[in-house]
């Protein structure tokens, strides 16, 4: 990405504008509350750290946690839907809770996949990293699953393969076949491979 | 021959055949069937030489030209079978070409499009929603395919990329042995009587420092004798506490 | 769900409010725009179709796509990180494309995902011929497209749309809506014109 970044002084106390130098030849100028209001949005309840913003951004700790104060400022207003709070350092979007009650309403009406999102992610791991254990899952998710994983034993969608060699010989699981079923996959194999997020290079899904 | 042009440069016979005719700067209207497979035939040699494995539906199409070639040969009426006329062969690959040529022009728009779409991110779907998602029901059969999964797996990935930076960058900067010692002691509450050293380098993420600091620690806590160990057979340091 | 909700008639022309009576005895009226945003946020990438949309908040599909409408125009004002877009009848947030070098940095991967040469012809075939066998989509690029088709649905952008009534029951082959996200499509009404070389004055592809 050939994009070039103004550097900002140590005090900032007001909206800044990032100069961004992009191949098409655009040159548009941006407030940085804008860009962190679209860093927070794409990141959801990840959240965004205070420090992880502040290098995105190229500002001091101090300039961010202006930005962001300026911003929870801003969303506490009654025409948003949702507000920028900060738990344990971690900055995140959320919905307000007048809203609750409608989306509550939209998710008793939405037919849903029988599987919440984290079944879902849980179910995915197990696929694509068969056998695993509990805590590689949890590292990779960053919650616990235990109850999640028991939930899927008894749906019969996951299951114990034996144990592993590491400390405390923890129980590895796999998929089963109603979870292949459900899936309408003939063999793991035919799971489509992942984007990879750790190259650099751009990359052609299909060759 | 000139033919520095790579096979896999093309997307199938017709696109070569395209390539050719512009190369001829002949149209695509009235090209010289001739010199159109004498091109394609040299083109198929050159990649034999240069021995690149030359997919089969390249030597299809060359059979195809042969065979437009020959027929061009024989006298007009002897093409009238069975009294069915058989349109002109050239006819025939003529709008073959001018299909297929509509469809790759498109696809610079459509890459476009594609490209403009992937510069644009989407929200994960809140996880507060789980609490308003009817009870799991597990009877209900699940209606699911493979892309589920695939994006799922996606945003795990998306968020242990997001996670790891400010793990190595930020907080995981050269911790003391006496903080280590504090952590470690917190973390002993939730420990079972006896456990390995591994279990304690859980939250080192492959971090080589944090280990040795670790390892330091525990040294410190057994002096203490909050902790004891002892190493098994297998050489696994095991713990126990106080 | 214990609130009620004012019905609405079906000429919508202005931001309307809700009365929600909730349990909880509070009594605030909230405009229907913001409600809406807030759903809108709370599903991310999921997004919401107008029908869905219209049951929840208890209004005409009318006066619900006005409201599309409405929150459609304002996100594009540059004030905002993020726009209202409806890609296959889906409606949803997206970031605008100036927060993507931001993100690329935050994730730390400047990569997009690009498709082949291969997996765009392919796709451009089928979204024009929908429905369509695979013999014809060979016959059309005059390579095989066995795997390429296995390919493209694993990654959810075309389906099985039946079979044909050809010797051998072929399956015939069209778009998802995934496919319509992916390429910035309302419809396949929006795909542009396929270029016409049916006579030689059109024909500047000898440049």
């Amino acid at each position: 990405m050939e994009y070039k970044e103004y550097k900002y002084g140590i005090e900032v106390t007001r909206p800044l504008h990032i100069n961004t130098v992009k191949k098409v030849e655009r040159k548009d100028e941006y407030p940085i509350d804008t860009i962190v209001e679209g860093l927070l949005f794409i990141v959801g309840d990840e959240g965004l750290k205070i420090e992880q913003c502040a290098a995105v951004m190229d500002v001091t700790l101090k300039g961010m946690e202006e930005v962001f104060s300026r911003l929870m400022f801003k969303y506490q207003k009654e025409e948003y839907a949702f507000e920028l709070v900060n738990y344990g350092g971690n900055y995140k979007f959320l919905s307000k809770s007048y809203i609750h009650p409608f989306a509550s309403k939209l998710f008793q009406t939405t037919k849903t996949n029988a599987l919440s999102q984290s079944a879902l992610e849980t179910l995915a791991i197990v696929a694509y990293r068969q056998p695993i254990t509990r805590v590689e899952i949890e590292e990779l998710r960053g919650v616990g699953c235990d109850m999640m994983l028991r939930k899927l034993q008894a749906r019969n969608l996951i299951q114990e393969m034996g144990r592993s060699d590491a400390p405390g010989k923890p129980f590895l699981y796999g998929v089963t076949e109603e979870f292949m079923d459900s899936f309408k996959l003939i063999s793991l194999d035919e799971l489509p491979e992942l984007p990879d997020f750790s190259s650099d290079e751009n990359e052609n899904l299909f060759e | 021959m000139s033919f520095r042009v790579q096979i896999d440069q093309f997307v199938g016979p017709l696109d070569l055949m395209l390539h050719l005719i512009r190369e001829q700067q002949m149209s695509i209207f009235d090209f010289d069937i001739d010199v159109l497979t004498d091109q394609y035939l040299a083109y198929i040699n050159e990649m034999e030489d240069l021995q690149l494995e030359i997919e089969s539906e390249y030597l299809v199409e060359l059979a195809t030209l042969i065979e437009y070639k020959s027929k061009k040969l024989l006298p007009k009426e002897e093409t009238i079978l069975d009294g069915e006329y058989e349109a002109d062969p050239k006819e025939r690959l003529i709008q073959r070409l001018l299909e297929y040529q509509q469809y790759k022009e498109i696809t610079e728009q459509l890459s476009d499009f594609y490209h403009q779409r992937n510069l644009q991110m989407a929200k994960p779907i809140s996880m507060e929603v789980d609490h308003w998602i009817k009870k799991d029901d597990s009877t209900l059969p699940i209606d699911g395919n493979a892309y589920d999964l695939v994006k799922a797996m996606y945003k795990v990935l998306r968020r242990m990329k997001l996670s790891k930076p400010i793990e190595t960058k930020f907080t995981q900067k050269e911790i003391s042995v006496d903080d280590r010692i504090l952590q470690l002691k917190a973390r002993l509450k939730d420990l079972d009587e006896t456990f390995t050293f591994e279990t304690l380098l859980e939250d080192c993420n492959e971090n080589l420092h944090l280990a040795i600091v670790t390892f330091l620690a525990v040294l410190d806590l057994s002096r203490l004798q909050i902790l004891t160990f002892f190493v098994d057979s297998n050489e696994t340091i095991w713990f126990k506490r106080g």
